[in-house]
């Protein structure tokens, strides 16, 4: 659009000034321009002026001078301490369209994920994207983002990404490697692109797509490959089985009372899982239910997995199975349902879990077309089958299920995929092998030894983001640009065509996938842009063209296309479909006494493509709270057994740094070392690693010369056994390492600080949760006790215009971590490495609590808390603090005065919710100038030994005052969306204004189920929670 | 083994605290000649030098923690303070002891102070200089401290006063000016004393500067009484607040551990407790070094030794009522800590037990004469008292805020080498400071040894 | 000869001793001046531009509203600079030759910015908007002084916290009405205060509680 | 001689007792321009000088109530009157919380006040001073007592008094106080001489 041709223009220039340099040379230029003596002067400014915060540097006059295209950091200048300071203020040339001086500007656009895009939001000020949101209007996120979409822009800026094309580690031009190129391809195209291989990630834009088909039409004997390590195979092969064709499976959670999901984690994994989370939530929001308690209904969720995953946290009922019972297990269901399924008790270990197994059968067959199966990704192709023939059985086809054809059919299977590429790589017929994307040297199946056979290709050119592992394996190495700086489009899980636009010009030399394929097709290079808009002006139905423009914009400003997803599509179950229960296609029960090895993504960093993203590196695991690592994570009788104990994890667990034994994983003559990690819950002799740690070459963050993070699982997984396999060994070895956690301890040590009821309980006593207040209160009336009586009367709120406050379902959080993701965009909030967060000194301004009850050895349900600032009206950190740092603001917000604070850390003491956060070190990074430019302008970069904590995003709250003051209204509610509310796929957040009669969080927060947390300190929070309700099996949870 | 006269003597009359076989002149050149005395001994340099290494290694650290940060100390969510506020509140509980027996013994009129005051004095001094640095370096940017003190800023922003960081400046201020006060002005008259002796130029000049023009004039001395008296009257309630002040730095707060009424008379009590047992501890080598045995006698020492064991019962009193409180409070969260206190062995139980040895078992041998009227076993328990009350002001602090409301946020305090050395930094300045004070002013009260010689206001003629 | 010191030492000694406590006051004194003065708050230092614009001229002499150039001020936190474009709508035609104005032609030629020293800066941790101030009937004038009459643009108020706090805590003093912002010639009536009560009360200003919290201006 | 250079006639005694005495019979004989000298304070000793009790008492409790006074204002004032602020939901005047500072700064200011009144009645700081042209006098100080009538006393003849004061026995002979030190004896001051003389065989002895 216009104004980003015109920012791309003032970039431009900005390049030209920096002597047309560009790539290595510009990072160069701008590091002298970082050593400025102003800037060296700031940054070891040890005796600032008013407070030793920096000025945000990044605040709207800042970005003028950045926007004006000269990096020379001005305005520094700021923060010398006398006389007074002379700042630089540089205007535009020309004035871009569309932007108004200091205020933010929202584009749509979609970023592509784990195969599927999602439609977002991204914020721009004054052309520097800042912050991604949801597109509320995007059915794969509905408003809500997961902490990859969060984090995503800062992979944007980040510093490691490559910056220039190189060849053998030399900086080389575009020029030159289309020159290599072109010679290359000519070759080619005399033996019909025989020796031409191209190896993918997943293609998800459909303009790609008509790419590749262009090419290989050029080169009919050419071959593409995809391959992605965290693949949906099985699910693929398995629709072959059942239906004989290629159908992705979509589920209605809105339709479905009762779920059975085999270790399907569809809240956290599954494509589309924030559609997911929303829909399965929305039949079980008590909240909906108002005062009306007697007729809340709730749907029930089984879970069966080995790990302990959010969906099995959130479950009715969650029975920890080792992976390799689980088809076991869905056999018996199935024959529970009269399905001739072969195997119809459990075997092994998994014996003396019939009563559950009975359960379960009797409340699917009791919601016939109202039930739900889903088996999970990892699971073997037979569990797939098995759950489509019980969603048939049970008549939830079309009802619950739903199936379309899938997307690029014939295309899906990745493994088998990558396996003929390394038998013709073996067979040394590839001459020319192109990377698009991904990192096969590193995640590619460990058997393949794709590395050494690569060897033998003359020419190998890798195009991605990152210098790499596998662009270490190539001779060309081509930067492919952020999705936030290119031009495509992508499909959503469901088929949704939407839209990726770029909201900034290359930071660096990237360019888009799109660009690379019109040069390999031998075409000039043309812009993504032009690609793009020509497929889609193609595309395009005949009222589309008829004003294709308007059409375009249209589709530019929604970032999507309305109804364009995959048409359903009616299959029925082939009539031979149990043959391939038979045995060979199945998966063998594991012996009672060995251990099984199961693999998952990382939560965080995924297949370890985000491995350099220090947001996504500090954010915790959902369950076990460790940051910057990976484990061996068992549980906790497994751990005793294997003489791997430590008391942490159940009593005087602390959170910060552990020591943990390491030990060495050997399976199949293949072994890594790993440390331990208990995880209470976890099914036993089963022992889970996450993939994507132990990057060689991911950047200064994920690990580079040398310095790892965590250790690489890839190195035990082989094709064969891509998700989970027995057989493993286990090998202490007496060495201990450091192992991060921001919370160790699991029990609530009997303090009702999640308070929560089953459905049942609640319909009897709708106020619950309110209970232990009322008798406290009643006690002290009965002995007449002075706990009420004080010196001081209260201040009164009603008075002022608002009276902000914050309400969080504990029913409906599941413990994702976009909140505090989102929460760190919005903040500025620095990352301070393993550590740091080993010191207990993490910065999160909101945490997620994660409690069970039972005991640590054996929990039984699972809860999420989220922790912002409680803003109470008596807040204990004010009074302490003794130069009027935090304070109270007429409408109730605790605020924070970063520049007044003198770091006595009185006030994080007397928390008594511990929700400060102390910057112990220089912890905000002031050097890396791309990094500063991602910093929100309207929150101050705090400095060393300042307090700082959740504000409610107050600059939100003023934006939005200040607006609706100007245009003379009231603040509309809903306006005001706090970042961890705005991410939350699960809508767990409810922000307001309390006096407003009208508003959401008033409604919430006049629930029966509304509680304080820690009410008997009398600290009145402002943040209160909905109690938590689960909806368990009578005959179940009877025992 | 036989007895000394002097034993013998005691036994019959009782403890006497008067020097005996001392005159007017013999006390003054006595005590005035270790002053003026030219040479000064290699052990005295030896020591000085010591405190001044440490003082160096102090710099360093501190130094080193204005450029890093406070991050340099094992501190961290949750636990926010540690090892700086506990050398504070220890130094300041240490200052104590010495206005105590100044101000209050004076107003008691009794005569065993005279001998040990000036010590005491002294080692208040230098202990609330000690305490009074914590403050600053902990904050990690002190040239921010300047905003506790309410002046009238561009800001129009005052000192929050409800904060007991502020009653703590104004305490600990007060305190401090008021001890200086106090004993300048009972050294005046020996200044003059000084003046009087003193045989080089200089040392006439300075000591005639401090003296002030004193010429024991009755007349002044009249006045003089009467402000000394005022004086001590000010200062006896003066350190019951100032310790009860710091103790309101956890007592106003809400967290378990800290929320307790009991605080200000057992952190008093404790004070008291390890003041005299720094007074011990420092007048046992001085009897030796400096030959003064006869003015500051056996009796001095057991007197001290039975308030040592008097003040160890305040304190375990204190102790108790704690545990009991958070056992029949019925408070789940107090509790818990102090149940934890007592098993948490991976957390703070040993320290735990170390004080209830340090503090309550140890002193239990002060029952026994012979041991009160030993110096080496004074020696030992006085310093074992020390320690156990430094590990009391730890265990409160560090423990308390390791395990509070939310068990997700626990989590316990691993000192680092930083956090000893600032710590063995403050000891250098103390002994450093303190040396000084032994050689070039009056260790003892002259003017008030005389007044207690006999026959020193009259009668008991022709002696 | 006992005698140490001259006779003048008794009044010497009794002036050090009770004078120290003036001393050390005064000394504060000094302090309290030094930061509110010019030097520490640089009101009234005119900067170096690189064309020296004249506000007299274009505003007092030729007439032209703030909002000319100041685009943004009404619904921006950001007054708005004005770009180089805009310089050049008028200066394309009048004293196309005149070496003062190079730098502007220059910059449009060459698409490179002028590079302007700030004439007010704030701390960067204190966030000030202008758009709601212009709403509420803050004029122009009220923190910019007559710049209608300044040929180098220079700071008029200390931008000292205190100075904020004085319009804050009473906003009747300061306010006017909306058409008035930008009027340049707007004298305060002699009813101010009067005036200024019913202002605050139809622009719907906060109560200075409000407006004296923290995070009005510190986020 | 001229008087002028007269500021009085010391008598010095080595006990307690004899200065007592000494001064009782001075007091009879009418002189009041006079003061005893001790190495410590003489119980009775300013009582047979005729002194009241002193004023310090008052004016330290004076500056004791302006002190907490002012303590008190000042964190009100701020507190709730200048910038008032919420806070943890306190009110402005959260006058319990006032009281600490209050009583400390009523320390502090009586504290001052009584040290530097004392130094004010005793016209302290005094450091040149008559009495210290007399060697003997460094004495007082240490071990002896001296009882000096000063030349300003309505009663006061030289002569007389000397013979007076010889009357009471001192250890010694008189000693005439001059109000400037004489630095070489001029040919006509036996006297002063023989006083400047006897010094160090005194101190000897």
């Amino acid at each position: 659009m216009s104004c980003r041709k015109d920012l791309a223009g003032q970039l431009a220039a900005a390049h030209e000034r920096l002597g047309g340099a560009r790539g290595k040379q510009y990072w160069r230029s701008l590091d002298e321009l970082a050593e400025t003596p102003a800037f060296m002067a700031l940054v070891h400014n040890e005796f600032p002026s008013q407070a030793s915060i920096w000025p945000d540097t990044l605040s709207r006059r800042k970005f003028l001078s950045l926007m004006a295209a000269s990096l020379a950091l001005g305005g520094i200048g700021g923060c010398s301490v006398k006389p007074a300071p002379t700042v630089n203020i540089v205007p535009y040339v020309k004035p871009p369209r569309e932007i108004e001086p200091g205020e933010p500007l929202f584009f749509a656009t979609s970023l592509t994920h784990a195969g599927s895009a999602v439609g977002v939001l991204v914020e721009s000020h004054m052309g520097r994207p800042t912050k991604i949101e949801g597109n509320p209007d995007h059915p794969a996120s509905r408003g809500a983002t997961d902490v990859f979409g969060q984090a995503a822009i800062l992979s944007l800026y980040d510093p490691d990404r490559s910056q220039t094309v190189a060849h053998l580690g030399q900086t080389r031009t575009w020029e030159d490697a289309e020159a290599a190129l072109r010679e290359a391809l000519a070759r080619q195209r005399d033996k019909r692109g025989r020796g031409l291989r191209i190896l993918s990630e997943t293609v998800v834009s459909p303009t790609l797509a008509a790419q590749r088909d262009e090419l290989l039409a050029a080169f009919p004997d050419a071959h593409w490959h995809v391959y992605e390590p965290v693949n949906r195979d099985s699910m693929y092969t398995a629709s072959d089985w059942a239906f004989g064709r290629q159908v992705d499976t979509h589920y209605d959670f809105t339709q479905a009372d009762v779920v059975l999901a085999l270790d399907a984690d569809f809240m956290m994994s599954l494509p589309g899982h924030l559609r997911y989370v929303d829909d399965f939530l929305s039949r079980r929001r008590l909240r909906q239910h108002g005062g009306n308690a007697a007729k809340a209904t709730m749907n029930r969720l089984y879970a069966v997995e080995p790990g302990v995953s959010c969906t099995g946290a959130k479950a009715d009922h969650r029975l920890a199975l080792r992976a390799g019972q689980i088809e076991s297990f869905a056999r018996a269901v199935a024959t529970a349902c009269g399905i001739e399924s072969g195997g119809s008790v459990i075997g092994g270990s998994a014996a003396g879990n019939e009563k559950w197994l009975e359960a379960v059968a009797a409340d699917l067959q009791a919601h016939r077309g109202r039930s739900l199966v889903l088996a999970g990704d990892r699971q073997p192709p037979a569990v797939h089958l098995l759950a489509h023939a019980i969603n048939d059985r049970l008549g939830n086809v079309g009802k619950t299920v739903h199936y379309t054809d899938a997307w690029d059919a014939g295309r899906t299977e990745r493994t088998a995929s990558l396996k003929e590429l390394a038998e013709a790589l073996d067979r040394g017929d590839v001459e020319l092998l192109v990377i698009l994307g991904g990192n096969p040297v590193y995640n590619a199946p460990v058997d393949l030894a794709l590395t050494e056979k690569m060897q033998k290709v003359p020419l190998r050119v890798h195009f991605g983001p990152y210098d790499d592992e596998t662009a270490r394996q190539c001779h060309w190495h081509l930067p492919e640009a952020h999705f936030l700086e290119a031009w495509s489009d992508a499909r959503a899980y469901d088929g949704t065509q939407s839209i990726v636009q770029p909201l900034i010009e290359p930071l660096y030399q990237g360019r888009s996938a799109h660009e690379l394929l019109t040069l390999l097709a031998g075409a000039e290079p043309t812009p993504g842009y032009e690609t793009v808009r020509r497929r889609w002006r193609r595309e395009a139905t005949t009222e589309q063209a008829a004003d294709f423009e308007a059409f375009w914009e249209s589709v530019l400003h929604d970032g999507l296309l309305a109804d364009s997803a995959q048409p359903r599509r009616s299959v029925t179950l082939a009539d031979n479909w149990q043959r391939h229960l038979g045995a060979g296609k199945t998966t063998a029960e594991p012996a009672a006494t060995e251990l099984e090895l199961v693999f998952e993504p990382d939560p965080t960093i995924y297949d370890g493509s985000y491995a350099n993203n220090g947001w996504l590196q500090e954010c915790p695991k959902p369950l076990t709270k460790l940051t910057w690592d990976n484990a061996a994570i068992m549980s906790p009788s497994t751990a005793e057994q294997l003489g791997l104990a430590h008391g942490g994890y159940a009593h005087g667990g602390e959170h910060g740094g552990y020591h943990m034994p390491v030990v060495e994983l050997r399976l199949n003559s293949r072994s890594v070392r790993a440390p331990v990690w208990i995880m209470p819950g976890h099914a036993e002799r089963s022992i889970t690693v996450h993939l994507g740690h132990g990057r060689q070459q991911a950047g200064r963050v994920g690990g580079a010369d040398g310095h790892t993070v965590g250790f690489n699982a890839y190195l035990l997984r082989t094709s064969e056994q891509p998700w989970f396999a027995p057989g493993l060994e286990l090998v202490p070895t007496g060495e201990t390492y450091l192992l991060a956690g921001t919370q160790q301890h699991h029990l609530m040590e009997n303090r009702e600080l999640v308070r929560s009821a089953t459905l049942g309980e609640f319909r009897d006593h709708p106020d619950f949760a309110a209970e232990p207040e009322r008798k406290q209160r009643e006690e002290q009336t009965q002995r007449g006790s002075l706990a009420i009586a004080t010196l001081y009367e209260g201040f009164n709120y009603e008075a002022p215009k608002h009276k902000w406050g914050m309400a969080i379902d504990l029913s409906a959080c599941i413990g994702c971590n976009a909140c505090v993701v989102a929460c760190q965009a919005e903040n500025n909030i620095p990352v301070v490495g393993k550590e740091q967060v080993a010191a207990g000194r993490e910065m999160h301004w909101i945490r997620i609590d994660r409690y069970s009850t039972g005991t640590a050895e054996k929990p039984e349900e699972f809860y999420f808390q989220p922790v912002p600032c409680m803003h109470c009206e008596n807040a204990p950190c004010e009074y302490v603090c003794p130069v009027e740092a935090t304070v109270h603001s007429s409408e109730g917000l605790n605020d924070m005065v970063y520049n007044r604070c003198v770091g006595t850390r009185f006030c994080s003491n007397n928390c008594p919710y511990k929700v400060r956060r102390f910057n112990f070190f220089h912890y905000a990074d002031y050097h890396t100038p791309t990094l500063r430019l991602q910093y929100n302008p309207d929150v101050t970069v705090r400095s060393r030994g300042v307090m700082e904590k959740c504000s409610y995003c107050v600059q939100r709250i003023r934006h939005a005052s200040i607006n609706a003051d100007t245009e003379g209204r009231p603040i509309a509610d809903g306006e005001i969306l706090t970042a961890c509310q705005a991410a939350c796929p699960a809508t767990a957040i409810s922000f307001g204004d309390i006096n407003d009669k009208a508003s959401q969080v008033h409604a919430w927060k006049g629930q029966p189920l509304n509680y304080s947390l820690l009410a008997d300190v009398n600290t009145l929070p402002r943040t209160t929670y909905l109690a938590a309700v689960r909806n368990p099996n009578g005959k179940l949870s009877e025992e | 083994m036989a007895k000394t006269l002097e034993d013998a003597h005691r036994d019959l009359i009782g403890p006497d605290y008067t020097p005996v076989g001392h005159d007017f002149a013999s006390i003054t050149q006595q005590i005035s000649s270790l002053v003026l005395r030219r040479h000064t001994h290699p052990g005295w340099l030896a020591l000085f030098s010591l405190g001044n290494g440490l003082i160096l290694m102090f710099g360093c650290v501190v130094i080193y923690l204005l450029v890093r940060g406070v991050g340099i100390w094992g501190i961290n969510i949750p636990v926010g303070w540690c090892f700086t506020i506990t050398d504070f509140v220890w130094w300041i509980g240490i200052g104590h002891a010495g206005t105590l027996i100044s101000a209050f013994l004076l107003l008691m009129h009794q005569k065993w102070r005279t001998s040990i005051n000036r010590i005491a004095e002294a080692m208040t001094i230098f202990a609330v200089m000690c305490a009074g640095m914590f403050p600053l370096i902990h904050l990690g940017r002190p040239w921010y401290f300047y905003w506790l003190l309410p002046y009238p800023n561009t800001m129009r922003l005052w000192p929050q006063f409800r904060s007991a960081l502020v009653w703590d400046v104004f305490a600990v201020s007060t305190y401090f000016t008021v001890s200086l006060l106090f004993w300048y002005m009972g050294m005046v008259p020996d200044l003059a004393t000084l003046r009087d002796r003193a045989t080089s130029k200089l040392g006439r000049v300075v000591y005639g500067m401090l003296a002030l023009g004193w010429r024991n004039s009755a007349r002044h001395w009249h006045r003089y009484e009467m402000a000394y008296l005022l004086l001590g009257g000010l200062a006896t309630p003066l350190v019951v607040s100032v310790h009860s002040v710091v103790s309101s730095d956890f007592a106003i707060s809400v967290m378990p551990g800290w929320h307790e009424t009991v605080f200000p008379p057992y952190f008093v009590a404790g004070a008291i407790f390890s003041g005299f047992a720094m007074v011990i501890a420092l007048c046992i080598p001085i009897r030796h070094f400096y030959k003064v045995k006869d003015l500051i006698t056996i009796d001095h020492l057991d007197v001290m030794a039975k308030i040592l064991l008097a003040t160890c019962f305040l304190t375990s009193y204190g102790y108790l009522s704690e545990q009991t409180m958070s056992w029949f409070g019925g408070e789940n969260v107090e509790g818990f800590l102090y149940f934890n206190r007592l098993i948490g062995v991976a957390q703070y139980a040993p320290v735990t037990w170390a004080i209830v040895f340090c503090n309550v078992l140890a002193p239990q041998v002060l029952w026994f004469r012979r041991v009160r009227r030993s110096e080496v076993m004074l020696l030992i328990v006085s310093v074992i008292v020390l320690a156990g009350m430094w590990m009391e002001r730890y265990m409160i602090i560090a423990s308390s805020l390791s395990r509070d409301y939310l068990p997700s946020s626990w989590g316990i305090f691993r000192p680092t080498i930083w956090d000893i050395l600032t710590y063995i930094g403050s000891l250098g300045v103390f002994i450093a400071a303190f040396l000084l004070f032994c050689r070039f002013l009056p260790i003892i009260s002259m003017s008030e040894l005389r007044a207690m010689l006999p026959g020193a206001h009259g009668r008991e003629e022709g002696t | 000869m006992p005698q140490i010191f001259p006779p003048a030492m008794n009044i010497i000694s009794k002036v050090t001793l009770f004078g120290s406590f003036v001393l050390a006051a005064f000394i504060l004194w000094v302090c309290l001046i030094l930061v509110r003065s010019s030097y520490g708050t640089g009101t009234g230092v005119v900067h170096v531009q690189p064309v020296p614009f004249s506000h007299e001229h274009h505003v007092g002499v030729l007439g032209i509203d703030c909002r000319y150039c100041h685009t943004s001020v009404e619904y921006s936190s950001f007054a708005g600079l004005p770009p180089t474009k805009t310089c050049m709508n008028c200066h394309s035609q009048i004293w196309v030759g005149s070496n003062m104005l190079e730098p502007v032609r220059e910059s449009y030629r060459t698409n490179r910015s002028l590079r302007w020293q700030r004439v007010y800066s704030l701390p960067g941790f204190t966030y000030f908007d202008h758009s709601i101030h212009v709403h509420k009937g803050i004029g122009c004038s009220t923190c910019h002084g007559q710049i209608d009459q300044m040929p180098l643009t220079f700071q008029v108020p200390s931008l000292l916290m205190e100075w904020c706090l004085e319009c804050h805590r009473n906003p009747e003093r300061k306010v006017r009405p909306r058409e008035e912002v930008f009027n340049m010639k707007y004298k305060p009536p002699a009813n101010q205060l009067e005036l200024g009560r019913k202002l605050v009360k139809e622009y719907d200003i906060d109560d200075p509680a409000t407006i004296t919290s923290c995070s009005v201006c510190h986020r | 001689m001229p008087q002028t250079a007269l500021y009085g006639l010391l008598a010095e005694f080595v006990s307690a007792q004899q200065i007592l005495d000494a001064t009782r019979r001075a007091a009879e004989a009418g002189y009041r321009e006079m003061d005893a000298y001790s190495p410590y304070p003489v119980e009775g000793l300013a009582a047979e000088l005729g002194l009241r009790r002193s004023r310090i008492p008052s004016v330290v409790l004076f500056a004791g109530l302006i002190g907490a006074g002012v303590g008190f204002l000042m964190q009100f004032w701020s507190m709730a009157v200048d910038y008032p602020f919420n806070v943890g939901g306190r009110p402005y005047n959260s006058w319990p919380v006032f009281i600490p500072i209050t009583f400390e700064l009523l320390v502090l200011i009586a504290s001052f006040a009584t040290f530097l009144s004392m130094l004010f009645l005793n016209g302290l700081p005094h450091p040149h001073h008559p009495l210290f042209n007399v060697p003997e006098f460094s004495r007082a100080s240490q071990d002896r007592f001296f009882l000096c009538i000063e030349a300003t006393d309505p009663l006061f003849d030289p002569r007389g008094t000397a013979e007076f004061l010889e009357r009471l026995g001192p250890h010694g002979s008189i000693i005439e106080v001059p109000h400037y030190q004489i630095v070489e004896a001029p040919p006509s001051g036996g006297e002063l001489v023989t006083a400047t003389a006897q010094g160090p065989k005194e101190a000897e002895a």
